[in-house]
């Protein structure tokens, strides 16, 4: 191995060198320079690789010929080698990136970009306080030279703050490092940690001095104006270099120091981080200017490895794996994202939607943002679950509450940009992108899928990128250039392909849950066929929601399970994404999801007690620490869960985005994507069971919740004008019923939940599929406009009527086996005011669903449809198989039901079904399918057969050939009774629709924003007043420790 | 008012800081064990009769290496911030007077040759390259001021500094490729103590510092004295 | 309780019985109407004469598919609640078609009929059609409520959802009727049943005055014999459920008629007597009277 | 001696960020701060200083034998030296930038370069 | 011996913190300047009290005279921007 000190000594002799060269020598220049950094990626490459895969012991690297503590020494281990590897890739990268930035100011700025890297290298690697100082000033030093590097104006003035405030952070070093010295009489590292700094007189100020001094560097809030500045005006390459290298040097300086502070200080680091974690994120709320956001992003992320390293007293040996997960994830992504905002020309978020036009670049930065939010398969996303695992072991539960809230707070403002560039206008201006920019650019990307591939490996788990649904999701990535009915054949073979394979895996529950997720879902991708062209970005997301679907139903370990979800959740959300106004829908689809997964997380890891690997059947039976938490963690998957179901209070979410989206996405979407939560639901009931908290059942909660959820969901539905709106509240309904059933906690309240999930599956993606191909035809999804379809769209028509009478629960359909096996379950009941709702909200359904069919297909067609076509065949296909399924389910649910109703006895062996002959018996009534289809089929047929026959020369009317206030109108408009249907039913019960939650979470967000909005005038632009802010952090930190 | 207010009481606050530590202080009565170590060893391991300079250059070398660097990096950005500045022909000024021309002729070199003795003698003497260094610039510093148009080379400064450090960090590596590691100065016999050419390497590194650093503050003060007035 | 081929001349004997009572009946209450209003009504067969003769009459005229199935599923809704339900307790004979389920069967059939009317109403093309039937939906979801609640409460009482089951439990003397073992319930049930017998003070729904052609009148000729069977059969049917629920059932056809008779009396009594009621008015009174009444039995059962 | 010395360095280090602090013009804040900067200087040295010691030189005073009991702790002064190098290199980088910001508002008030900001 | 070194210090000590006070708030920014300059002479002989020659000849070359120098050379380049 070369030693490391060639990593400084070639840096710098290269740096000397090119001065020697000619100014107008700007090739050779730049080619030394690169040269320099590829030497030093080779060695710390080598290194890593020495110590990763060879188990090579850390390396001691003397200078003078004399050991420490007399002569500096450095160290090479397995995190310097990591963390230089990251700083000179970083610096080679964004030097690629700044070709002609550096061109043009010739070798002295090659030079300080050289120094500069070296100095982050010697950050990593020196194992003395003040060669430490030497470093950082060497990093002062160049950044106020780098940060000329920016065609912008504003950088000098940037530069200057940052200088500000560095010569007090330094004086603060010096005074602590030399106060040090004197009470342990070396100024090594290692020396000081031996000689317990904090004993000796005047030690533990010191170590104050020089902790606070470095932790400085790391931009802590509210201490951090300087750097805000800097990322916003330098040139984004050196922003990369400042985020991702720098942070990371820093960060790695404060843990060095945390060994000589030792056990004390660690709470003072976590408070630290976790305080500028929190800030940060609030105040990039409001920002506008992209830079800006992710310098504020980078803080907090930096904040948020200090917390973990705060904790390093719990996480023990897991501390590198967690911070360096997070520390990889993050400087990973923020480079690449300040190199892709070096390509867009505007500063406004908006403006990134120039991306848009180039898939592979909007790859990238979807890439990114996943990463930065800690999603899988990336990093961040086995760091988070470990993080939460040891946090919650040990009790520190207020600590990983703050994290999980500002995790989602910096979810919130990530995916609302992300939402920007796929949904927002892109500027005419095309996007320039070098060859160089794009090196860089596509380095963190595979740099990103890479490290998530390694912290798969090392986490002694699954390895996600391993899984085979994932991958052959992500193999669309690939395929992305195949027209789109090549795609969706192959995503549908894979799908049942899949199933096939996995079919004898499952038990009966698992087993109605997939067949719903993968045949269902290839059912629903039929109607894909209908797509033109290459759908660029359906099949991923579409996929990569289908293969959570698939992973989900197969985990038994709780971070496969936990994976699957957040996978599903990503996919389901790019997907929403798609639609035409989806936007806003899709962002807080994603915020509540991911919200709901942040408590499932919590709950898992609650549950877990530390334990590397938690079986979700073991919720039954927690172990010791475990079990008085139990009603908590209950409480937390249950919440979490509901967010997917979107349960009455969270459920704000689901109309925008199950309306907004594509005709075949919203079948997806609320046809099978809701059953994810039921499944989840289902697995929490079936392992915890009754829990109680203060004195309350929480399974009574749920009926309640579920009770209101079935009510306000069908209230909701029945005022919409919109027709997907009107089903997407029509869900929430749903989901409450199915809630209720599980809350039950009975053998039949848990069969009609799975009887729910079944007809709801059918008639949920049916009718969105019927509404859609109307929606498609007529450009308007506001049924007041539609009318007299029926003439038009006979076929569609048809599933909505059989729809309307499935989900009303009318008989003979399916709906009613439902509403029969409700009636026996909740004969034993416990609680039975929640009923009484329940019982409101039945006939309700019947409201909103004639809405539907009266108003769409019923009524006067208006005179610009009267040339509309029937939907595409392949949007009808699907519906008919769908009515062709209502009808069998229909006549013999024991196809599916008997199996489950005897899976069902292991938990509940009471209260089952009698399957015998063709009647369905329970202990209080019967009910005969076939004999009901048969009779009410009999019945009906012949009264129509009669009348057929009696006027069977009976000719159509015309349309107007009606009467009343003895006038005949002419104009459709006038006489289709469509707009606010219901009036005297809003009149009677609208006092329970005001949007009560909407208000509470909009109220949530906009305070959030004002926080963020008012706190960030701290940061006025003045330098002095950065440098006021970096004394008063001092002095609070100060008198918040009691004086050290 | 407020803003002095507040800094007032912050103040108060640092200070209240500092004078814990001031009373917490007491002074060594003993060396302590770096301290000794050096007191020690020096002398026989490096032959340096100026422990400062021992220190300086072999046991915190790395840390002087970085000292370099940073002037290095500070003339190279001061040179590029101005630089960028705009360029005008620079107007005539008024003659400087003929008292400071001919001193100046008279003493840049002899105070030049100080600079030189200043760090070729400073494992010997209190002094070496950085004070060695800055006399050098200030005799470059008073050529300037005697004749400000004279062009001076930059190229030439660039040269010195580039091929000082070039040595510096080669001579660094040799200790670490010959003896004990990285800028050890045994690759050159250490003779006897007290000795202009002892103490290994020494002299040569610190002359290379007092090259370079005279060389950075040169090429500093030349960039400033070449930006126009506005 | 199995199907018997038998069964099938008994429903619709059973049928038949019931669609002539229910005309007579129906005329006989306009009948006493009238009387009270000092006029002399029509004669007590008047029904009759109009059925057969709008079976009789042809229609040239359709306004589309839903048109045709709207009173289909009408009278498919009539006709199919009357027979899953016992009408006589303890005949075999008129046990009807209630093998094929119980009272959650007919407690959702009802709906199947309403279904058809707004169907079919719909289809017609004319907005008063169309304002009948949200006004008729919206009430009737409230209306509905205090009687699924009653049931609910007296399925709990009996422990049972077989109407058969329930009749007999109220067997043995009119102390053991629902009506003095669970008055709550049965009080919740008899306000709803105002309301979805369509009488006044909750006939808005209809509004002869308001809407001068609601759903019905857009049928003729056939379509509205269809109607009219309807309109004689399923209140019977709706009441036959109640006699058995709360009234002790019918063991034999006087006892039938007579109950059925008294149940009728009661909604045609309360309409002379309350002035009409609007939507959102009759559907805050069910939710002020009606509910609480319902929900009180439920949690005393 | 040395405490004087060292609440000498302590008071110019809060004189020189008092200065730094409300002074408006650039120029002015980087004289406080190389302040500042010296009384650094003097802390380190001072912390280094041991009573009836010599300097860390070997000569015909101080021979390489008694030097344990001669001469005072060479470190800090070793410290200082590099301190005072890396101070002056910040310093003249900030005198650049004040050129070249007043190069572009005509102003040295450090209130006037506030675009950024928020 | 050890008497005068003392009140020597304190000398040297007092008259450090009078200049800098000038330094900071004296009306004319070019003697500012020269204070500042005058502090760090002073405090160089400081450094040689306190038995630290090294530190002295740095501190007076480069803290006191270059340092100084540099400012110079700016200010002359700021006119009408120091009173700002």
């Amino acid at each position: 191995m070369v030693s490391a000190l060639y990593l400084i000594a070639a840096a710098l002799a290269a740096a000397f060198l090119l001065g020697l060269l000619k100014e107008q020598w700007r090739g050779a220049a730049y080619a030394v320079t690169l040269a320099a950094l590829a030497f030093m990626i080779w060695v710390s490459a080598g290194w890593l690789w020495a110590f990763a895969l060879e188990g090579a012991a850390p390396v001691e690297i003397f200078t003078a010929g004399a050991e420490p503590p007399f002569a500096i020494n450095l160290r090479m281990g397995l995190a310097e080698a990591a963390l230089t590897l990251l700083i000179n890739l970083t610096g080679l990268l964004s030097a690629l990136y700044l070709k002609d930035a550096l061109s043009r100011l010739g070798r002295r700025a090659l030079a300080v970009l050289l120094i500069a890297i070296m100095a982050l290298c010697g950050i990593v690697l020196t194992r003395d306080v003040f060669n430490l100082f030497v470093f950082f000033e060497l990093i002062v030093i160049a950044t106020g030279g780098l940060v000329l590097l920016s065609d912008d104006d504003h950088a000098l003035a940037a530069g200057f703050k940052y200088l500000i405030v560095s010569q007090v952070i330094s004086v603060f070093l010096l005074v602590g490092i030399i106060f040090a010295y004197h009470a342990t009489g070396t100024l090594n590292i290692d020396g000081m940690a031996g000689a317990s700094l904090g004993l000796k007189t005047g030690g533990a100020l010191a170590f104050f001095l020089m902790f606070i001094a470095v932790v400085a560097e790391l931009k802590p809030f509210p201490a951090n104006g300087w750097a805000l500045d800097i990322y916003e005006s330098a040139h984004p390459a050196f922003s990369a270099i400042f985020s991702a290298a720098t942070g990371a040097a820093a960060l790695y300086a404060v843990d060095k120091l945390l060994l000589i502070g030792g056990a004390d200080w660690l709470p003072v680091a976590t408070g630290i981080g976790l305080v500028t974690f929190v800030a940060a994120n609030i105040l990039a709320l409001p920002q506008t200017n992209d830079r800006r956001l992710l310098g504020y992003s980078s803080i907090a992320q930096t904040g948020l490895v200090l917390a973990v390293l705060g904790q390093r007293d719990i996480l023990g040996d897991a501390t590198p794996y967690i911070a360096f997960g997070l520390l990889a994830s993050h400087a990973v992504a923020k480079a690449g994202l300040y190199w892709l905002s070096g390509l867009v020309a505007g500063r406004a978020l908006a403006d990134w939607a120039a991306l848009r036009n180039r898939p592979l670049l909007l790859f990238a930065f979807v890439t990114f943002i996943c990463m930065l939010a800690g999603l899988p398969p990336f990093p961040g996303f086995y760091a988070k679950w470990e993080l939460a695992r040891f946090l919650a072991a040990e009790g520190r539960l207020a600590l990983l509450a703050l994290i999980l809230f500002g995790a989602l707070v910096e979810a919130g403002y990530l995916f609302r940009w992300l939402g920007y560039l796929i949904k927002r206008e892109a500027p005419a201006a095309e996007t320039a992108c070098t060859p160089h920019q794009a090196t860089a650019v596509f380095a963190a990307v595979i740099a990103g899928w890479a490290l998530g591939f390694v912290w798969g490996d090392l986490s002694g788990r699954n390895n996600l990128l391993l899984v085979l649904p994932l991958l052959f999701a992500l193999a669309f990535l690939l395929l992305e250039w195949l027209p789109a009915w090549t795609k969706n054949t192959l995503a549908i073979a894979g799908m049942v392909g899949w199933f096939v394979l996995t079919w004898t895996e499952y038990d009966p529950l698992r087993l109605i849950f997939a067949v719903i997720f993968l045949i269902g879902g290839a059912i629903t991708l039929l109607a894909s066929y209908a797509a033109h062209g290459r759908r660029i970005g359906f099949y991923p997301s579409a996929m990569l929601m289908y293969a959570g679907m698939a992973m989900l139903i197969r985990a038994t370990d709780s971070f496969d399970f936990f994976a699957a979800w957040e996978l599903l959740t990503v996919g389901s959300y790019f997907l929403i994404l798609r639609g035409k106004h989806s936007e806003p829908h899709a962002l807080s689809y994603i915020l509540f999801s991911l919200g709901g997964a942040f408590l499932i997380l919590a709950g898992f890891a609650l549950a877990a007690q530390g334990a590397p690997h938690f079986d979700i059947a073991s919720l039954g039976q927690l172990g010791q620490p475990a079990q008085p938490l139990a009603p908590w963690i209950f409480l937390l998957l249950a919440i979490g869960f509901m967010t997917k179901t979107a349960a009455i209070g969270v459920h704000i979410w689901l109309p925008g985005a199950h309306a907004e989206a594509e005709t075949d996405v919203s079948p997806m979407v609320s046809g099978i994507l809701l059953k994810a939560g039921l499944f989840g639901l289902f697995l929490l009931l079936m392992t915890m069971g009754r829990q109680r908290l203060y004195g309350i059942e929480l399974t009574h909660a749920l009926l309640w919740i579920a009770a209101l959820t079935a009510l306000l969901g069908n209230l909701m539905a029945i005022f919409q004008e919109d027709a997907k709106r009107l089903l997407a509240y029509s869900s929430i309904g749903q989901m409450g019923y199915a809630l209720f059933g599980l809350a039950l906690m009975n053998h039949l309240g848990w069969l009609m939940a799975l009887m729910f999930v079944i007809n709801h599956y059918i008639y949920k993606a049916m009718l969105f599929l019927s509404i859609g191909g109307v929606a498609k035809r007529t450009g308007t999804r506001e049924m007041y406009r539609m009318g007299g379809l029926i003439r038009m769209m006979p076929l569609s028509f048809i599933p909505v009527l059989i729809g309307i009478i499935a989900v009303s629960g009318v008989p003979p359909l399916s709906g009613f086996g439902g509403r029969w096996i409700f009636y026996n379950a909740i004969m034993t009941a416990e609680l039975r005011l929640p009923l009484v709702v329940i019982f409101l909200a039945g006939p309700i359904a019947f409201l909103y669903l004639f809405r539907l069919i009266h108003t769409i297909f019923l009524g006067q067609l208006k005179d610009e449809f009267r040339r509309v076509r029937e939907a595409p065949f392949w949007i009808v296909l699907p519906q008919m198989i769908y009515v062709v399924l209502l009808l069998v389910f229909a006549v013999v649910p024991g196809l599916a039901l008997r199996h489950v109703d005897a899976y069902l006895n292991r938990f509940f062996p009471e209260g089952g079904l009698g399957w015998t002959g063709p009647a369905i018996t329970s202990s209080y009534g019967y009910w005969n399918p076939i004999a009901i289809m048969i009779v009410v089929g009999v019945i009906f047929a012949t009264l129509l057969a009669w009348l057929l026959f009696v006027n069977r020369r009976a000719q159509k009317v015309r349309q107007f050939n009606i009467v009343f206030a003895a006038e005949r109108p002419f104009r459709p408009e006038t006489t289709h009774y469509a707009w606010n249907f219901f009036a005297p039913y809003r009149k009677a019960m609208g006092f329970l629709v005001q949007p009560f939650v909407t208000r509470f979470w909009e109220t949530l967000t906009d305070l959030l924003h004002t926080a963020g909005d008012l706190a960030r005038r701290l940061y006025d632009g003045n330098g002095q007043s950065y440098a006021f802010h970096f004394l008063a952090f001092v002095v609070a930190v100060f008198l918040l420790r009691g004086g050290v | 008012m407020i803003k002095r207010f507040i800094a007032f009481l912050l103040l108060i606050a640092i200070g209240g800081i500092f004078a814990t530590l001031l009373i917490g202080y007491t002074p060594d009565a003993e060396l302590n064990l770096t301290a000794r170590y050096y007191a020690e060893r020096t002398a026989a391991d490096l032959g340096s009769a100026n422990i400062v300079t021992a220190i300086v250059v072999t046991y915190r070398g790395l840390d002087t290496l970085g000292e370099v660097t940073v002037l290095f990096l500070s003339a190279a950005i001061v040179g590029l911030v101005l630089a960028g500045g705009r360029q005008r022909t620079p107007r005539p000024r008024a003659p400087v007077g003929e008292l400071l021309t001919t001193g100046t002729r008279l003493l840049a070199p002899l105070i030049m040759l100080l600079g030189v003795y200043v760090f070729v003698n400073g494992h010997l003497t209190p002094g070496g390259g950085f004070q060695g260094g800055a006399i050098v610039a200030s005799g470059v510093l008073l050529l300037l001021l005697a004749d400000p148009l004279r062009h001076f080379s930059h190229g030439l400064i660039s040269a010195i500094e580039s091929l000082a450090g070039v040595f510096y960090v080669a001579i660094g590596l040799l200790g670490l490729l010959l003896a004990g590691g990285f800028l050890d100065n045994r690759i050159l016999p250490i003779g006897t103590l007290g000795d202009l050419f002892s103490a290994g390497a020494i002299p040569l590194i610190y002359s290379l510092i007092g090259l370079k650093v005279g060389a950075e503050f040169a090429s500093m003060l030349a960039s400033l004295s070449g930006t126009e007035e506005l | 309780m199995q199907f018997e081929w038998m069964k099938i001349p008994y429903a619709l004997l059973t049928l038949f019985i019931v669609v002539n009572f229910g005309m007579l009946l129906g005329a006989f209450i306009q009948k006493i109407g009238a009387r009270v209003g000092r006029r002399h009504g029509i004669p007590v067969w008047q029904n009759h004469i109009d059925l057969i003769k709008n079976y009789g009459l042809r229609s040239s005229i359709t306004h589309g598919t839903m048109f045709y199935l709207g009173p289909v599923f009408r009278l498919s809704g009539g006709v199919g609640l009357l027979l899953f339900v016992p009408t006589i307790h303890g005949s075999e004979m008129f046990s009807n078609l209630s093998f094929a389920g119980d009272l959650i069967l007919a407690l959702y059939f009802v709906f199947f009929g309403a279904l058809g009317m707004a169907l079919g109403a719909g289809e017609s093309g004319h907005p008063h059609a169309a304002i009948g039937v949200t006004r008729g939906l919206s009430q009737m979801s409230m209306a509905e409520l205090p009687f699924a609640l009653a049931t609910f409460s007296i399925a709990l009482q009996y422990q049972t959802l077989s109407i058969t089951d329930i009749v007999a439990a109220q067997q043995g003397g009119m102390l053991n009727w629902t009506l003095f073992t669970n008055p709550l319930a049965v009080a919740a049930a008899m306000l709803s049943f105002l309301g979805s017998m369509m009488r006044p003070p909750f006939d808005v729904v209809l509004a002869p005055q308001e809407i001068p052609i609601g759903p019905p009148t857009e049928y003729h000729s056939s379509y509205l014999a269809l109607m009219q069977t309807n309109r004689a059969l399923f209140p019977i049917a709706k009441i036959v459920i109640y006699m058995n629920l709360f009234f002790g059932g019918a063991a034999s056809w006087p006892v039938f008629f007579f109950k059925v008779f008294l149940i009728y009396l009661w909604s045609a009594f309360v309409g002379v007597v309350f002035p009409r009621f609007r939507v959102e008015q009759s559907i805050r009174w069910f939710l002020v009277w009606a509910v609480p009444l319902g929900v009180l039995s439920i949690l005393l059962v | 001696m040395a405490h004087l010395a060292m609440a000498t360095g302590f008071l110019l280090i809060l004189v020189g960020f008092y200065g730094a602090l409300t002074n408006r013009n650039i120029l002015r804040m980087i004289v406080a701060f190389s302040i500042a900067d010296t009384g650094v200087n003097i802390v380190i040295v001072a912390v280094g200083y041991m009573r009836g010691r010599s300097a860390p030189i070997l000569d015909s005073t101080v021979s390489a034998a008694d030097a344990l009991a001669r001469i005072i702790d060479p470190v800090p002064q070793a410290l200082v030296l590099t301190a005072i190098v890396i101070g002056v290199g910040v310093t003249a980088l900030m005198l650049a930038y004040a050129y070249k910001l007043y190069e572009k508002k005509r102003s040295l008030d450090i209130a006037k370069f506030t675009e950024l900001k928020w | 011996m050890s008497m005068l070194m003392t009140a020597m210090t304190a000398l040297l000590c007092v008259a450090m913190l009078v200049a800098a006070l000038v330094a900071i708030r004296g009306r004319s920014l070019p003697i500012a300047i020269l204070a500042a300059g005058l502090v760090s002479l002073v405090a160089s002989v400081l450094f040689l009290i306190l038995a630290s020659p090294d530190v002295a000849m740095t501190e007076a070359a480069i803290g006191s005279g270059l340092t100084t120098f540099l400012f110079f050379f700016v200010l002359g380049r700021v006119r009408g921007g120091e009173n700002d």
